[in-house]
C-alpha cells in the first residue's frame, strides 16, 4: 500500500488540518472531528447536520458552506463517526429553529445519529432525521438493512440546504430533502478495490477482465461480479437497473459520479453515454454533475445518479451554494 | 463474581481483540468494509485507559459500574454499527447488575439477557440474520440451561463460551439480513460474520476471567 | 487495462462529446476537437486559446469559460494536437484584439502551436505566445528542451483569463501570463504509473515501496525513483526543490494536485504538510487549490505548485470566473 | 525515379509504420509518453487515404508533390513532436524536388539536405541529442558520398538505408538533450530513440520501395 499520508492512525485528522488550513470559510474541530461553517449558527435558521465514514471526500465535508451543510462528522475511513461528534454538530448548528440530520442508510450511521438525536433532545433541541436510502442494486426490505445511500445525497445536502439558507421551518426542510431522496435512484460499478489504510490490503481481488456490478461507497463488493465491456453497455447496466424503479422522463437531475480513480476523461465518456441513454428514451436532462462528489477513495469505477425534478427543485438546486466542493452563484 | 473478576473480563477481552484486530477485519473485509477489527481495538484501547477512571470519580467501583463504563466508552469511540450495539449491550448489562457487589451466576445470566435485549432493540436483528446475535442469543439460552441445570460456574461459563463459539461459526453459512453484509444478497454465504466472531471472543474472555 | 471507454480510438472525441452534453456553456467542435465558450468572441476582447494532449483533465478544457480561457484545443491523449486546431480556435475567439497562445513547454505543443501562430499570421491574426515553463525537476538549458510546464498553467490561464475579461490590450495580457510563470515554480511524484488507452500497458513499473520523483504529466518516469516516505518528508522533497529556484516568503498562491488517481482525503494530508513547510519558512499562503486540476489520467500521486503573489495578481486570481472545473464570483 | 516510385515509397512507409506501431509505442514508453508509433500511423494512414487525392485535384501528378501533400497530411494529423517535424521534413523535400517528373540521385540526395535542414531549422537538435536527427544526418551524409564515390543506385540507397539504421542504433548509448526524453536525463541513457527508430523504418522504405 502507497498513500500519501503520515501514518494510517491519524490520516483523518492530518486530513481535517489541512481542510481547516485550506479553506478560511470552514471552522473546524481537528480534535474532536467536526467541521463548521466559519462564523457560528445563523439565528432562525434551520441547522444541516451530516456525517459518515471518511475515505468519500469531497462528501460531506466538501459540502459544508452557504447554501448546503451547516457541519459535517467525518468518522473513521469507512467507519461511521460516533454520537459525540454528532451531539458536538448539532448543539454548534442550532440557531433556535432545529436541526435536520441527513443520513446515508447504513447501520452504522443510523444507529449513531439515533444515539445523537436521543442526546440531542435531551438538551431540548429539536432534531429531525432523514435518511437518504437511493441505491438500486440493494432490494428494499423491512427484513434487511435496506438500500443504502449513495448519490441522492449530494442532491439532498444541496437542496435541502438552499431551502433552509431561505428561512424555511424544520419540517419543511425534512420534507424536501425526503422528496428529493424518493425521487432519487443511484446505481455503482467498480473497476478496482480500493485499500483503507488501516486495512492495507485491497477489499477485493478482480482481474483485469472482471468488474463489481451495484457497488456501495465501502470498497465492498458489489452485488455480482461481470465481465468488462464497453462504456456505452455499463451505462445501460445502470440506467436499466435504475429505470426498473423511476421513470427516466421529464425534468432530471443527473450526476455520473467517479469513484476517485478514475479520470474526469473517461466520467465524460460515460455522461456521454448517460446522456443518450436517457435521451433516447424520452428525459430531459436539465441539470448535470460529472465528476468526483462521493467516493471510495482510489477506487476506480463510477456511478450514475438520477433524480426527478420539479420546478421548485430546479429552483432550490439553482440557488447559490459556496462550500469547497460544490459553488455557484457566489 | 467482584469488581476485580469484571474488571479482568474487560482488559482479557480488550486484549484478545488487539491480538484478533487484523484477524477480524479481514473477516469485515470479505462481507462488510474491512474495519471491524480496527474499530473494537480502537475503542476497547479506549476502555482500559477509561478503566482506571478519571482522576475526580477514580475507577468504577462496581461490577455494573465497569460495564456501563466499558458500554458508554465503546460508543464514544468505535463507530460504524457494532460500537452503538456493543455499547449498548454493555450499558445494559451494567444496569442490570445495579449496585451489586459480587455477581452470582444467576444475576449474571439476567445482565445477558438484558445485553441481548438492547442489541435486538436497537439493531431490530433476529437469529438466522447473520449478526452478533448468533453467537449473543444462543450463548445467553446456554448459559441459562446450565445454571437451571445446577451446573458449576466453570460449567456454565463453558457452555457459555461453547455456545458462542458454535453460533459463529454457524453464521459462515447464513445469508446476510442485517448489517452491510446484506448488501452482498446470496455473497455473503460462506464467511463468518466479523460481529459474531468478536462476540464469541468476548465471551471466551469472560469464561477465562471468571474461571481464573 | 479496463476504461470506461468505448474504444481507445474515439476515447477522446466521446469524451468531447461528453463535454458538450454536460455543459451548455460551451461551445464543443467534436469532429475538429476544439473547446469554445458559447457566443462567439467578444469584440475587442483578447482570446486566450490553449490545448495540448488529453489525458489532463480538467486541463484545458474545463477551464474554458468566463473569465478564463476562450478556447481549448485537445489532442489525443498525451499527444500535442495539431496545427489545424489551433488556427481553428484562434480564428473563432479572434475579436479584433489579438489571440494569446498559452502553450506548456513540451516541444510537441511548442512546434505545433508555432506552425499554427505562423497560419494565423497568414490571415493577420495578431498573435502572441507564452511558454508555461515551471517544473523544477528539469533543469533549465539553452541546450535542452528546458522546463517542463506543469500547475503554473492554471495559474496562468486563470490570471490573464481574468485581465483579458477587464479589457486590457494583447501586450498586457501577454506580459502577465509571463510573470505568472516566472513568478511559478512545481515538483511532482508518482506514486503509481498510468496507461495511456492506446498503449495499454503501464508507463513504468514501480514496486509497493518505490515512487517516481520529478514526475511530468505525461506518464513518464521521474527523474529519479526513490522509496515510498510519509506525507511530511515528500511534502520536504517537493518544496526543497521549489525553495532553491524561488523565495517561499511573502504572499503565496500554492496548489496541491492530485494526478488523477489518489483521493482527495490524502491531498488534503499533503495540503497541511505543505502548509506548515511553508509557515515554517514565513511564507504566507494567501490563495490556494486542493484537487485535481492537472492530471496524468489515473496516476497516483500529487505535484505541488507555489506563485508568488503580487496584489495585482492577487487581485486578477479573486476575479469572478466560471467554467466547469473553477468557479467564483458569479 | 518517378511519381510511381515515390507513391510506393509513402504507402510502403506506411505499412512499415504500421507494422512497428507498438514496437515504436514502447519504445516511446521507456524514455517518453508511449504514443510515437500511434503518433505515425495515425499520420501515415492518413496520407494514404490523401494520396489518391481529393475529387477535385486528383493524385498528386509529381514526386515533387507526393512529398509536399505527405508533409502537410502529417502535419495536420500526426501532432506531437514528430507530427512538425516529419511534416516539414517531406514538404521541403518535396518543394526541393520542384515539378521534376523524374528524380536522379543527386536530386534525391538535395531533397534529403532540404529535409534534414528543416527539422534542423524547427527541432534545434544537432547530432548527438538522440532524435531523429541522428537517423537523418548520418544516413544523408553517407547518401551523398556513395554518390560521389560514383555508386549505383541500389548502393547509394543501401548506404543511406544502413547508415540510418547505424545512426537510430547509436542512439542507445546517448543522453537526451531535446524532446521528452530529455527530461529524463541519464536516465534516458540506454533506450533507442523511437524518433530516429521511425527516420530509419521509413528510409528502408525509400530503398526498398526504389531499389524494387
Ligand atoms: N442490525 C444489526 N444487529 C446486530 N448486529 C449488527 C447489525 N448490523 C451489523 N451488526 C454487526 O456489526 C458487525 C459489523 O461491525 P463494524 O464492521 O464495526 O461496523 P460497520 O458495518 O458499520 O463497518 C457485523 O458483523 C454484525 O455482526
Ligand atoms: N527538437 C527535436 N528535434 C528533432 N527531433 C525531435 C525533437 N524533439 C523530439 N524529436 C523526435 O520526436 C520523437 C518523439 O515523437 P512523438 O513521441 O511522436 O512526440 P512527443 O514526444 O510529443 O510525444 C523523439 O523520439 C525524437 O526523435
Ligand atoms: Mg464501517
Ligand atoms: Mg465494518
Ligand atoms: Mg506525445
Ligand atoms: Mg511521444
Amino acid at each position: 500500500m502507497k498513500k500519501l499520508i503520515n501514518s494510517a492512525d491519524t490520516v483523518v485528522t492530518d486530513a481535517l488540518a489541512g481542510v481547516a488550513a485550506a479553506h478560511p470559510g470552514l471552522a473546524v474541530d481537528v480534535e474532536n472531528k467536526v467541521i463548521l461553517r466559519a462564523g457560528g449558527p445563523k439565528a432562525g435558521k434551520v441547522g444541516l447536520v451530516s456525517g459518515g465514514g471518511s475515505g468519500h471526500e469531497p462528501l460531506h465535508g466538501g459540502f459544508v458552506g452557504y447554501g448546503m451543510l451547516d457541519a459535517a462528522c467525518p468518522g473513521e475511513v469507512f467507519t461511521s463517526p460516533v454520537p459525540d461528534q454528532m451531539l458536538l454538530a448539532t448543539r454548534a448548528v442550532n440557531g433556535g429553529a432545529g436541526v435536520l440530520h441527513v443520513v446515508k442508510n447504513y447501520t452504522g450511521d443510523v444507529l449513531n445519529f439515533q444515539l445523537a438525536a436521543e442526546l440531542a433532545d435531551d438538551e431540548d433541541i429539536e432534531v429531525a432525521s432523514v435518511i437518504v436510502n437511493d441505491d438500486v442494486a440493494v432490494e428494499d426490505s423491512l427484513y434487511t438493512a435496506g438500500r443504502r445511500g449513495v448519490g441522492a445525497t449530494v442532491f439532498v445536502e444541496k437542496i435541502a440546504g438552499a431551502l433552509a439558507e431561505e428561512g424555511a421551518d424544520l419540517a419543511a426542510v425534512a420534507a424536501v430533502a425526503r422528496e428529493v431522496n424518493e425521487r432519487s435512484r443511484s446505481f455503482g460499478v467498480a473497476l478496482s478495490p480500493c485499500i483503507t489504510p488501516a486495512a492495507g490490503k485491497p477489499t477485493f481481488e478482480l482481474d483485469d477482465s472482471e468488474i463489481e456490478l451495484g457497488i456501495g461507497i465501502h470498497g465492498e463488493p458489489g452485488r455480482h461480479r461481470g465481465p468488462m465491456r464497453p462504456a456505452r453497455e455499463l451505462a445501460a447496466v445502470a440506467l436499466d437497473a435504475i429505470a426498473a424503479d423511476i421513470p427516466l422522463d421529464g425534468d432530471l437531475l443527473v450526476m455520473v459520479n467517479g469513484m476517485g480513480g478514475t479520470p474526469l476523461l473517461e466520467l465524460y465518456v460515460m455522461y456521454r453515454e448517460v446522456a443518450s441513454y436517457i435521451g433516447a428514451r424520452g428525459g430531459h436532462i436539465a441539470r448535470n454533475l460529472v465528476g468526483n462528489y462521493i467516493t471510495s477513495l482510489e477506487m476506480q469505477g463510477f456511478s450514475v445518479t438520477v433524480c426527478g425534478l420539479t420546478a421548485e427543485l430546479t429552483r432550490l438546486w439553482d440557488a447559490p451554494v459556496d462550500t469547497p466542493a460544490l459553488r455557484w452563484g457566489r | 463474581m467482584d469488581t476485580a473478576v469484571f474488571r479482568a473480563w474487560i482488559v482479557s477481552a480488550a486484549a484478545v481483540i488487539e491480538a484478533n484486530r487484523d484477524h477480524l477485519t479481514q473477516l469485515d473485509a470479505a462481507i462488510g468494509d474491512a474495519d471491524h477489527g480496527v474499530n473494537l481495538a480502537r475503542g476497547f484501547a479506549a476502555v482500559t485507559a477509561a478503566l482506571d477512571g478519571p482522576a475526580e470519580t477514580g475507577a468504577p467501583a462496581t461490577p455494573g459500574a465497569v460495564l456501563t463504563l466499558t458500554g458508554s466508552t465503546l460508543i464514544s469511540k468505535v463507530g460504524g454499527a457494532s460500537g452503538p450495539l456493543y455499547g449498548v449491550a454493555f450499558r445494559r448489562a451494567g444496569k442490570a447488575l445495579g449496585a451489586a457487589e459480587t455477581v452470582d451466576l444467576p444475576l449474571l445470566a439476567d445482565a445477558l439477557e438484558a445485553a441481548l435485549a438492547g442489541v435486538q432493540q436497537l439493531g431490530a436483528a433476529r437469529e438466522g440474520d447473520k449478526t452478533m446475535v448468533d453467537a449473543l442469543a444462543p450463548a445467553t439460552r446456554a448459559f441459562g440451561k446450565a445454571i437451571a441445570e445446577g451446573a458449576p460456574p466453570d460449567g456454565a461459563l463453558s457452555a457459555l463460551a461453547e455456545a458462542a463459539a458454535a453460533g459463529a461459526a454457524g453464521t459462515v453459512s447464513m445469508q446476510a439480513r442485517k448489517g452491510r453484509a446484506s448488501y452482498l444478497g446470496p455473497r455473503s454465504v460462506g464467511h463468518e460474520d466479523p460481529g459474531a466472531a468478536s462476540t464469541a471472543l468476548i465471551l471466551a474472555a469472560l469464561r477465562d476471567a471468571a474461571t481464573r
